[in-house]
């Protein structure tokens, strides 16, 4: 019987792209890789130290697919991959794992995507996916914040995301800073500034916990439905297709029933603390 | 079909234990290893268990010798033998090319197993579906021969779990000690084909009917819990309550002694290994939810309390799995309390969170 | 490759750690080709507290002195790992904190000015920031070697925290708690001895530490009432929590 | 004053050569390892965990430490240990003389004859030694883990015998590996022999060991020396006289003469070179050493010869071994006589006495090590040598190179009695 399920494919880094402090995106290059829909995630592998579940930022087709990670050094494989891959190395991967954004049900729909932080690399996809498909999606408006400007990731894309026809792009950051000529604040108060047709939108969010949490109690409040609010949720994910048991919510895997949920599927599970 | 039912003696299974052996199988059970129960190899009916008693309370396992006794099982189950405590998964040593490690396929029979380690066996079948290593093991297994609870532990409460005393299906062969006696049955048209090989006669009538005394008897006295579907609403209900679920676990240390040797937890952590000269091994090994690091990722902890996983322990054996994979993932078996340092009682606490919910 | 610079500092202890670098360096004889060894008096006649990318700590705090040389270090060092229980948590000479040294100890001895020890015992972390804790009296030589391996390639160790039942399951070997009555401090205690007392057939005495990521005082006390009833006075299991978990102890009475 | 940190030793010491007009007319041979106080933190403990807490004394000697206090109990408490399981414990105290006697002999010793300051060094220019030697200590390593648990504070020794037998296939693995090492052994014995540069000069020096019954030394009913005087185990305090100096943090011992004394491999070896086996002899002889070790240098001689006999020793106990149950032997409730034993630690004589309290819990306790019993010794062989000679650096090393001869265990030599612990003589 095969046993290839947790082997890895071999994948070669083409470029490494500096997002933000501590944060960089791994353009990986790998032969017969499955496409991965929005939202979906890849599982890298640092020889001999181990694997890290990353979302797919960008994917590129091809005879070898190109796709891109955003990684932030933070445990001991990300410190690794950060200190030590570079263009040219190799990296282990396999993948696309989970469900992802379930854009394609929602056509003909507004599109709301609301991230934070680090959380905008699930959902730069679907930005990607609105903008080719433009005309299959009403209006469309980004909410995205960040610590500091800094911490911005895709900086070199956020004029592109002006340029979306019938479109609203806002971006926040925590704390004043001089360089900053936008709004200061939570990313989800921008919530309250745009416009919206409840009955007829559908909001993507990703970012810190709590902050899905507010934002999607926000777009409650808002008139939106609990099953039109979709969140990507990251847990203890290890082996990325629902046979180790780490990333159990509730009776969720979360690598494999998500990472997007309905926040009406997960509500209940996110408003008990450490469930 | 009706039930065909044979009879035999001790020495039936001794034969079969000879048939097993005869079709090249490894016939794994529990089996006296010294003074200490284990789960391994028999190689006749000598090695059986038989002739001696587990006496099992909470933090309490004694073996007694007893001519007349009932084994039921150890900290061992048949989880060993299907997922292993540590398993190998792949090795990479030119550059990144991953060669998966080898699992051992050898065919094997489970012997004298429990109704409830049966019942365990289901719930791994159906959590672990897409694992190629779990199904590598699980389909060696050629035949399961159950052995079914005649007298519970006190530990035991397969009857309010519904997973014995008796064996209700996905076995081959089940047998019944009654007296002396054997009473066998089959569960698939292999087992009945081995039992005409035993060439055993049809079981008496009042055989039979004993057999139904005993383990309605035995029913009874493994169903301490309050009904299945009382014990998932109140765990629903108590899920935000953390007052209730800090007192609750207020005497566990996290040892995560009931994740080892519970027969359906099937958690795993991966191990990476390196050396200097290129060579690198990914292994599993079995991972329990009541350790710190279980929900804990860089720079974060989802569970960080020691009530939260305690609390995702006991909700994901009886509301979570049920959800999952359409079984309570509790099986009765008893074995988390037995082996429990601190003697706490799942079975006490579940009826705990039941007249919380109800007062 | 570029060597790994690694200093290797003893305070207070057995020395018996150091004999597990040694050890890790035996097992894996190509790290000598990649490591440059800049501190190590027991190994060799050069050292110079230099700039290192490692410095491995062995032993507890007991002096100003020590103190310094602590500091020291830490600014030299880019990451520093506390080997053994001495570094991590005191070790077993923190059985004599709380007694009074000026009026016993210092009375006794000819020339006080070579008794050069504290009143306290102390874990490296309370003196300075700590990157690496591998306890264990003595650390686990596999889990040392495994480490300094990872860290030659630029990586690191990926921590699990769990506690000694854990591989003592996963090994199969019989619960002398539940077998045989036995008070074993296993389900208390840190893994990563390979569940090595028991695998002899007797009670752990917790030599890797007490797992005081999970075990708060009310839950200790639980766990004193269990080992009571087993035979183990709390006096006895209080003498074993502080030889081998002092800090953790420490931290636990003070955190009330 | 030139003083030189001492490297290539356990725990941490220092060498202070006092100097008069340039000339070396002084020698201290300062402990400055601060002290643990081990006397005191065993007491208050019950007699059975004190095993285990004394182990923690030295890193490389750990069972001498463990076994000695068992017997001390054993003795007072009247436990009569089954002769299997005394005979699995000697066998885990020969693994550590292997041990201890390799990790000296190939990795703080012999970068001194080579001239080199480093195992760096010598694993550049000798690898093929330094993997010889390797493989010896690895494979005592394993010795002591299958019978021990590991490679010190093993955990299979206790007041009474042992906790299990270990596998009998695993001591079978073990004595399938043995001749690949005494092999490894031999090349490595012949290279250091075959140097040729073991200095030859007379020290003028005593010894004293244990008298054990007709083997080579394990452990004994008491001590021995040259000259023939014997004291029991209980009288061993009042036979040698104790000293305290101001620089050091360990007690030093002289003989009754107030002559300094040797023990360890070089005092065992002179004493009991009879009892060595005829291979291990041989082997000596080949090299001209059939006499006694005429100095300090020599030791190494007599760790080689010790390696040989103990590797031989070891693999009569691993084909006679049989796995067996433990008898679990229980202590008299009531203690009976002075808690006292002396063994023979790699480095020498290891002396405990215990006073146990009607609870039978540790009421005062006196260790003596061998490093400290050789601390007088050191300065007298070094005084013998520098007096007068220029004190320089060069000076210092050679002082260091004696005192690492001694193989010093600086990390349990430290001993302090603290008050309310002292002797109850």
């Amino acid at each position: 019987m095969a046993l290839g399920r947790l082997l890895p494919k071999v994948g070669r880094v083409v470029k490494v792209v500096d997002e933000a402090p501590l944060v960089r995106t791994y353009h990986v290059e790998v032969e017969e890789f499955p496409e991965p829909s929005p939202g979906q995630f890849n599982v890298l592998y640092a020889k001999g130290m181990g694997e890290v579940v990353i979302s797919v930022s960008n994917y590129v087709a091809g005879g070898k697919s190109v796709m891109e990670h955003t990684v932030r050094a933070i445990g001991s494989v990300t410190n690794y991959i950060y200190a030590k891959i570079g263009a040219g190395d190799q990296l282990g991967i396999r993948g696309p794992y989970g469900k992802g954004w379930p854009i394609r049900e929602f056509e003909g729909y507004d599109v709301l995507i609301v991230g934070g932080g680090i959380g905008l690399a699930p959902l730069r996809p679907l930005i990607k996916c609105v903008s080719e498909g433009r005309d299959r999606y009403g209006r469309f408006t980004l909410l995205y914040g960040a610590r500091r400007p800094v911490d911005m990731l895709y900086k070199y894309e956020h004029e592109e995301y002006g340029r979306i026809p019938d479109s609203t792009v806002l971006f926040s950051i925590d704390a004043p800073h001089p360089s900053w000529r936008g709004y200061v604040g939570f990313v989800t108060d921008l919530i309250d500034k745009v416009k919206l047709e409840p009955a007829n939108t559908v909001a993507f969010v990703c970012g810190p916990e709590v902050m899905m949490k507010v934002a999607s109690d926000k777009l409650l409040k808002r008139g939106l439905k609990a099953d039109r609010v979709f969140l990507s949720l990251e847990r203890r994910c290890r082996c990325g297709v629902g046979i180790c048991g780490s990333c159990q919510l509730g009776h969720y895997f979360v690598c494999k029933d998500g990472p997007v949920f309905s926040y009406q599927d997960v509500k209940p599970y996110l408003a008990v603390r450490g469930l | 079909m009706p039930m065909r039912y044979f009879a035999g003696d001790s020495s039936a299974l001794g034969d079969l234990i000879s048939i097993l052996r005869g079709r090249g199988l490894a016939v794994l059970s529990y089996r006296l290893w010294g003074d200490l129960p284990v789960f391994g190899e028999v190689e006749s009916l000598r090695d059986l268990s038989i002739g001696y008693s587990d006496v099992q309370g909470p933090a309490s396992y004694r073996l007694v010798r007893d001519e007349r006794g009932f084994f039921r099982h150890s900290y061992y189950s048949p989880k060993y033998a299907l997922h292993p405590p540590i398993q190998d998964i792949y090795e990479a040593s030119n550059g990144l090319r991953a060669v998966p490690a080898r699992v051992d396929t050898a065919p094997m029979a489970l012997f004298g197993i429990k109704p409830c380690d049966l019942a365990a066996i289901e719930v791994l079948d159906r959590v672990l579906e897409s694992d190629d290593f779990y199904r590598a093991r699980r389909s060696a297994v050629a035949y399961i021969v159950v052995e079914e609870c005649v007298e519970p532990g006190d530990t035991c409460f397969c009857g309010s779990t519904g997973t014995g005393p008796a064996a209700s299906g996905g076995f081959d062969v089940a047998y019944a000690r009654l007296e002396g006696r054997v009473l066998f049955r089959a569960g698939s048209e292999r087992g009945l084909r081995l039992l005409e090989e035993l060439k055993l006669g049809e079981a008496p009538g009042d055989l039979v009917e004993r057999y139904d005394e005993v383990m309605e008897e035995a029913r009874r006295k493994s169903s301490r819990l309050p009904p299945l579907d009382a014990v998932i609403k109140a765990l629903e209900d108590s899920a935000a309550s953390e007052g209730f679920w800090r007192e609750v676990s207020a005497r566990c240390v996290g040892c995560a002694n009931c994740n080892m040797v519970c027969p359906t937890c099937f958690c795993t952590e991966f191990i990476d290994s390196a050396d200097l000269s290129g060579r690198a091994r990914r292994q599993r090994q079995w991972f329990g939810c009541l350790s710190y690091t279980y929900g804990q990722v860089a720079g974060m902890h989802f569970r960080p309390e020691l009530f939260m996983r305690y609390r995702h322990f006991v909700l994901h054996k009886f509301v979570f799995y049920q959800r999952q994979i359409g079984l309570p993932g509790c099986v009765g078996c008893g074995r988390c309390i037995t082996w429990c340092p601190m003697g706490i009682d799942l079975g006490e606490v579940v009826s705990r969170v039941v007249s919380h919910g109800s007062g | 490759m570029r060597k790994l610079r690694v200093a290797v500092f003893k305070l207070t202890s057995c020395s018996g750690c150091l004999n597990e670098v040694i050890y890790s360096m035996m097992v894996h004889p190509e790290l000598l080709r990649y490591v440059s060894i800049s501190y190590f008096t027991e190994l060799q006649d050069l050292n110079a507290v230099e700039e290192v990318d490692v410095a491995i700590v062995e032993g507890s705090v007991v002096n100003s002195e020590q103190e310094e040389l602590v500091r020291l270090v830490r600014e030299r060092a880019k990451l520093v790992a506390a080997l053994g229980t001495c570094a991590v948590f005191g070790g077993v000479q923190s059985l004599r904190v709380g007694e009074d040294l000026r009026t016993t100890v210092l009375a006794s001895y000819p020339n006080p000015d070579f008794i050069r020890v504290s009143p306290d015992v102390k874990s490296l972390d309370s003196v300075v920031r700590v990157d690496y804790r591998l306890p264990g009296c003595p650390v686990n030589g596999e889990s040392l070697a495994r480490l300094l391996v990872k860290l030659v390639l630029g990586g690191t160790e990926t921590p699990i925290h769990e506690s000694l039942c854990s591989e003592c399951k996963r090994k199969g070997i019989p619960c002398v708690v539940v077998l045989r009555k036995e008070p074993c401090l296993g389900p208390v205690t840190v893994a990563d001895c390979g569940a090595l007392c028991p695998s002899f057939g007797r009670g752990c005495y917790g030599c890797h530490g007490l797992n005081a990521l999970v075990v708060d005082k009310g839950r200790l006390e639980e766990f004193s009432r269990v080992v009571e009833r087993l035979g183990m006075s709390r006096d006895d299991l209080r003498a074993l929590l502080k030889a081998f978990s002092h800090a953790s102890l420490s931290r636990l009475s003070s955190a009330g | 004053m030139l003083s030189g940190l001492l490297t290539r030793v356990e725990g941490e010491g220092q060498v202070v050569l006092k100097s008069a007009g340039g000339k070396v007319a002084g020698v201290e041979v300062r402990i400055t390892e601060a002290p643990r106080f081990f006397e005191y933190i065993v007491g208050g403990r019950r007699y059975s965990e004190v095993p285990d807490l004394t182990s923690r004394i030295c890193g490389l000697c750990g069972v001498s430490y463990m076994l000695t206090a068992a017997k001390a109990f054993e003795k007072c408490l009247s436990v009569e240990v089954p002769e299997d399981e005394e005979r699995l414990r000697l066998a885990i105290l020969a693994a550590e003389r292997v041990k201890s006697h390799a990790i000296h002999v190939v990795y703080l010793h012999l970068p001194d004859f080579l001239e080199l300051g480093s195992l760096s060094e010598l694993a550049e220019s000798y690898s093929h030694i330094l993997r010889r030697g390797m493989e010896i200590a690895l494979w005592a390593r394993k010795a002591m883990e299958v019978m021990g648990g590991r490679f010190h504070n093993v955990v299979n020794v206790r007041v009474g015998g042992v906790y299990s037998f270990p596998e009998a296939s695993k001591v079978a693995k073990l004595r399938q590996e043995l001749p690949r090492v005494l092999e490894g052994f031999l090349d490595v014995a012949r290279f250091v022999m075959g140097l040729g540069n073991i200095p030859g000069e007379a020290h003028r020096l005593r010894y004293m060991a244990v008298r054990d019954g007709d083997t080579y030394p394990w452990v004994g009913s008491g001590v021995i020396t040259d000259d023939g005087s014997y004291a029991g185990a209980d009288a061993f305090e009042s036979f040698v006289l104790t000293e305290q100096v101001g620089y050091s943090n360990a007690l030093r011992y002289r003989l009754p003469t107030g002559e300094p004394y040797v023990v360890g491999p070089l005092a065992r070896y002179n004493l009991y070179s009879g009892r060595l086996r005829r291979e291990v002899r041989k082997f000596l002889e080949e090299y001209g050493y059939g006499g006694p070790l005429k100095n300090v240098y020599q030791s190494v001689v007599a760790r080689i010869a010790e390696i040989y006999q103990t590797l031989l020793e070891l693999q009569e106990f691993f084909d006679e071994y049989r796995e067996k149950s433990v008898a679990r032997a229980e202590p008299a409730s009531a203690v009976r006589g002075p808690c006292v034993a002396v063994t023979e630690a790699p480095r020498g004589i290891l002396y405990h006495r215990y006073a146990l309290d009607g609870e039978l819990r540790v009421r005062s306790c006196n260790i003596i090590t061998p490093t400290a019993q050789n601390l007088a010794s050191m300065e007298e062989v070094i005084m013998s040598g520098l007096t007068g000679v220029d004190a320089d650096a060069r000076a210092v090393e050679v002082a260091k190179g004696i005192v690492r001869s001694y193989d010093p265990c600086i990390s349990c030599s430290v001993h302090v009695v603290p008050a309310g612990c002292t002797p109850d003589a």
